[in-house]
């Protein structure tokens, strides 16, 4: 199986036409993704890498019945163009664009509410199914289909947890980083509860960061859910000092809340197997996966 | 972005919220004058971008613009390293000289985006002047919270609520609502994360009185504000950090001997992490971030290289968007320049890795290659001088 | 039984203090209505009535435990009234006051969605259970415990039918002014559906007029939901000139829509009996009635 | 409360929104000096509170200034009877005087509450220039319509696709974005309920011009915006309603012989309604409303009394909040004040029932008692002449 997304995923790219979009919507299709088209105000009825372009999501949506939409565009109209989604009934929205004001972040949140849709971002190199789809901008080659599930805040991060799960012959079932900004879409607990339910999935690693209480929830989830899989945890950040924004906009300790050792007493607490060294991230998995079987 | 309480000062003074009369003094003579022309026992207090000020002797008292002019002489050009500066402390070129203040009360008042609620939220206590992590952790009875939504904004049954929390009389009900309603506005316009006044006091004559102000503006939401940007003061920043600000780069001095240059947020906190773990101490915060140019991971590393603690560099690349190509000719270009003696640990992986390893290979300098992240890690602790 | 108050409701009077609140609140103590609390902001620690004034309905909520509360406000402070009670987690709010701006109103109703509470008005009279509790500016002596539900956009009007129904011999389980104004709480739908499972109402008469769409949901909501209890009709308004607007804010016909016609023709269709003399409300019950008897 | 074209041209015009250029006239001399102005064709506009005008023939077009003058002077002073306005109509006190406009093309744009879906709606149409109920009935598939929350505004995606639905060119995609933002802006913070620019012109030089404007604000919000009460012009309003208004009351003149005086607004249509059903004829909605003083009765009766064509009268009263005492006592010194001739109907329930019946017995004057509504009704109508 996997999560979110398959190999029948239907992809809209809005902003399609920037340099940006152009470059990583040309590797997404090299990678397989179904890609049905792009939204460009002012560019309707273009065509672009082989794809209809339309001004609005709706048209899209009414010609292409996209299911999922991966965001490209400027952030100061990201909030507009999560709304723009979600209101035209994509009901998975993936926004790569990093720098969304959080007020407009915050009002993005409030309007996902009432449509029901799932977001993932902002500020994050989106998800991958491998072997079905990428959308996102990863390298997709390091990825192999297979039974670990990634929930990340982070891009590069997990691309060195990826391949040192290929290296141990361990594939992924779905690898999701939900974005680096203060404000995002589905987090760890609401992904956790996905990978539950996805045969394919057999562990699920997490890759946390300090700052927010993302981790502390999925702590709180695991602790009252009977979790069916192991679930391993990196938190990254251990070194780091408060108050200081390591380069994530969400990456903060504030008010000496979000330390990466609050956050691994509470996930250990919650029967996570907490990895404290992130060059072992596969060996590790690897470890809890042949005990298991 | 955080601004100065002077100028934090200046739109509440504009909104029409009563703040202490005071002059701006960047000289002990500018500071005796404001305390002339205040004509009663001032308050001096250095403008840096820290909370902790009083504590560490950034707020004093003179009761004479004698005593004024000297106060200001010993706080102007001087550091002031407070809790949350960091031991060398920050620049003190400005004073505020405010008229002293004799509060009846005082109050906190804070209104902040509310990460884990996904809203924003107004806090307020009877127990002004004390940080709110500090009130929130020893007195939590003490601090009311209340959620409200940018689009909504405050309501005002919910500042009455707050009011009566706070015990006011009813005169100052109506003073308080109305402030908070002001601030609420202020903070939603002008996309603030922070803003605090604390404290805010209740004066003799009844009226509410803003003695202290901070703000922090979103870095991200500037772009819409071009009148905010000019408010940033760059002498408040770490002169590396700056530096590497201008190039789009990510840069966080820390007091380890191991510099570190990473690709990426995560790995790059993974990276101080794992220095970490083997008994290193990283040296600072570098995330080259993804849209890089070969000038900056030059200055990059010029100016990781610049930090004198530095003993030994640790280079951690997972290419992707970044090339390891690029990443390698910025990398020898700063090495060049700075005539590189220390010993620096490379560990390239992802996209055109064999082309950026030639290039450093060619250079000529002394990089040691390691095949992967604990290798490298390892090898650059033990560069450092510690025996693992 | 009755639907949404009893003789167990506890109810809350915010803007207690005021001239019109007093005069009402005396009356529904009278009528033996369990009033537990006022409100008045910075009156908190008196006594009204005999009754605890305090400042905010937190207050009030936290002391005294209400679950309807009753609000005597200005217009303009309406809308904050409704918020502060829905928040403060009171389930049934009846906004008395009269003339609350319309986007106010809006602005009401996306905010009850938030919490899950009720609200009857603004504008209306209240309602009333015969014998049990009014909560409501109502005469209370016309009443009398009975079978018939009413459900009436209109004040006097319902004092009308009531009357009539009284005079014929039927007494009333709840009836209900559901408000005047363009946009209001509970209407006449969620109200049937209410009645509906309420074992005392053997019958609902619904006293609607012109404006707005109300009539014509309640007709759609009865043609799919095998309605188990006779539904009667009265609309008034046969006779309103298009674009005058007749008394309450709401009742105007506007660009077309709204007149009693359609409403009556929508109606009929759905299966309701129509009176067509509002001097024949209460003969007309009585008839339905005995047949279904 | 609606207001003129002229008044709803200058909110545009502060708005930076394109109208006209035009000036408004209350003179043929004004007129014909407005149209020297403006140097070209003009359009003449009864400046009235209705719509459809033009087919009435309050919009005219002038080729010259003397024409314009001869137009003016059969305007002015006149009645205008629209679609809108009932029988007789509206007095022209004001023209404005516009340069004539050829657009290119011509577009609807409404913005309202709907009630129904319970948050604001813009609605958009490629037809302008049509009234939008009879487009939405006759064309539907030409009308676009999004709705959007008071406290959110409307999205610039949103107004993009209606922009495309209007098919308008790229280069007025944005002039079109840029004017809807504004108009929502400017009906949320007014408080309005209804604003549309029917039509709005493309012009040869590919600006968007709103060639009419018809805004409605709700009353119920003018208190909070006093501004605005100043702009009511009560010369439109029928003299026994605004008469009736100062007092509180509710009063719509009709055309019928039977003229009701009832307390409560459905309670007065209903009595309107069983007239008719008997086959009467109301002369009015009144409603004396629910906190009514003896002074408002006694000028509501007056007022029903004198409209020539009331022949018989009703009186209709369930005390609840108003007492049966207090009415009778204003009916009686109207209609001694009056000299009563017609016969009076009168039905007393609920609140002094008896004391309001004794005051009218006492009275001496011509009133007849029923005891119920529907005898009540049947008397009326029978006094007014018709045989039931």
């Amino acid at each position: 199986m996997s999560i979110l997304i398959d190999s029948q995923s239907r992809i809209l790219v809005q902003g399609l036409t920037g340099k940006e979009a152009t470059f990583h919507a040309g590797k997404m299709l090299e990678y397989g993704t179904r890609l049905v088209a792009g939204v460009t105000p002012g560019k309707g009825g273009q065509r672009h890498l082989g794809l209809p372009v339309y001004n609005t999501v709706e048209e899209a949506v009414k010609s292409e019945e996209p299911d999922v939409s991966i965001i490209f565009v400027p952030p100061l109209v990201g909030a507009e163009a999560i709304m723009e989604a979600a209101e035209a009934g994509l009901k998975l929205i993936v926004c790569i664009t990093e720098g969304i004001p959080v007020l407009d972040m915050l009002r993005v949140k409030s309007w996902l509410k009432r449509y029901q849709a799932s977001l993932i971002g902002p500020n994050t190199p989106g998800l991958i199914s491998p072997g079905q789809s990428k959308v996102g901008i990863m390298p997709g080659h390091i990825h192999r289909p297979g039974p670990v599930g990634i929930i990340s805040r982070s891009g590069t991060l997990t691309y060195e947890a990826v391949q040192q799960l290929t290296a141990v012959g361990l594939g992924q079932s779905t690898a999701i980083g939900i974005g680096g900004d203060p404000i995002t879409g589905l987090k760890f607990a609401e992904l956790l509860e996905l990978f539950r339910n996805d045969s394919q999935t057999e562990a699920v690693v997490l890759i946390g960061e300090i700052g927010g209480s993302a981790e502390e929830e999925a702590a709180d989830y695991l602790k009252t859910s009977s979790y069916p899989k192991p679930v391993l945890a990196y938190i990254a950040g251990i070194t780091a000092p408060a108050g200081k924004r390591l380069g994530h906009a969400g990456a903060i300790i504030e008010g000496g809340q979000g330390s990466a050792g609050e956050k691994i007493e509470r996930l250990k607490a919650a029967g996570v197997k907490i990895i404290d060294n992130p060059a072992r991230i596969g060996l590790i998995t690897a470890e809890v996966l042949s005990v298991k079987n | 972005m955080l601004i100065h309480e002077f100028q934090a000062k200046e739109f509440l003074r504009r909104l029409d919220v009563n703040i202490p009369e005071g002059r701006l003094a960047a000289t002990p003579a500018e500071a005796i004058q404001a305390a002339r022309e205040l004509a009663s026992p001032v308050v001096l207090k250095a403008q840096v971008l820290a909370g902790g000020r009083g504590k560490a002797g950034g707020i004093l008292r003179a009761d004479n613009p004698e005593e004024a002019q000297k106060l200001a002489a010993g706080l102007l050009g001087s550091h002031l390293a407070t809790a949350q500066t960091g031991g060398q402390g920050l620049p003190v070129f400005r004073l505020l000289v405010e008229k002293a203040i004799q509060p009846k009360k005082e109050f906190y008042v804070g209104l902040c985006v509310d990460r884990k609620n996904e809203n924003l939220a107004v806090l307020a206590s009877s127990r002004g002047g004390i940080e709110i992590e500090q009130l929130s952790a020893s007195c939590p009875e003490s601090v009311k919270k209340i959620g409200f939504y940018p689009d909504e904004g405050l309501k005002l049954f919910e500042a009455r609520r707050l009011a009566y929390f706070l015990k006011l009389e009813e005169s100052s009900v109506r003073d308080f609502v109305h402030l908070l309603q002001k601030l609420t506005r202020f903070f939603i316009d002008h996309d603030l994360k922070l803003l605090e006044i604390n404290p805010l006091a209740l004066t003799a004559d009844g009226k509410l009185t803003a003695l202290d102000a901070r703000m922090e503006f979103d870095d991200c939401s500037l772009p819409r504000h071009p009148e905010l940007a000019a408010l940033r003061d760059e002498s408040q920043e770490n002169e590396l950090e700056r530096e590497a600000r201008k190039y789009g780069l990510n840069y966080i001095k820390m007091d380890g001997q191991i510099g570190c240059l990473v690709n990426g947020a995560g790995l790059a906190m993974a990276t101080m992490d794992i220095v970490k773990h083997f008994g290193g101490r990283p040296a600072n915060f570098l995330d080259i971030g993804g849209g890089v140019t070969e000038e900056a991971v030059s200055r990059a590393f010029e100016i990781l290289l610049s930090d004198d603690q530095v003993i030994s560099a640790l280079i951690n690349i997972f290419g992707g968007i970044v090339r390891c190509d690029l990443v390698a000719r910025g990398v020898v270009k700063a090495a060049h320049s700075r005539s590189l003696k220390k010993p620096v640990v490379v560990r390239l992986e992802g996209t055109n890795v064999a082309e950026g390893r030639k290039i450093l290979e060619d250079s000529g300098l002394p990089f040691t290659f390691a095949l992967d992240f604990e290798r490298a890690a390892r090898l650059a602790v033990e560069l450092s001088g510690v025996r693992i």
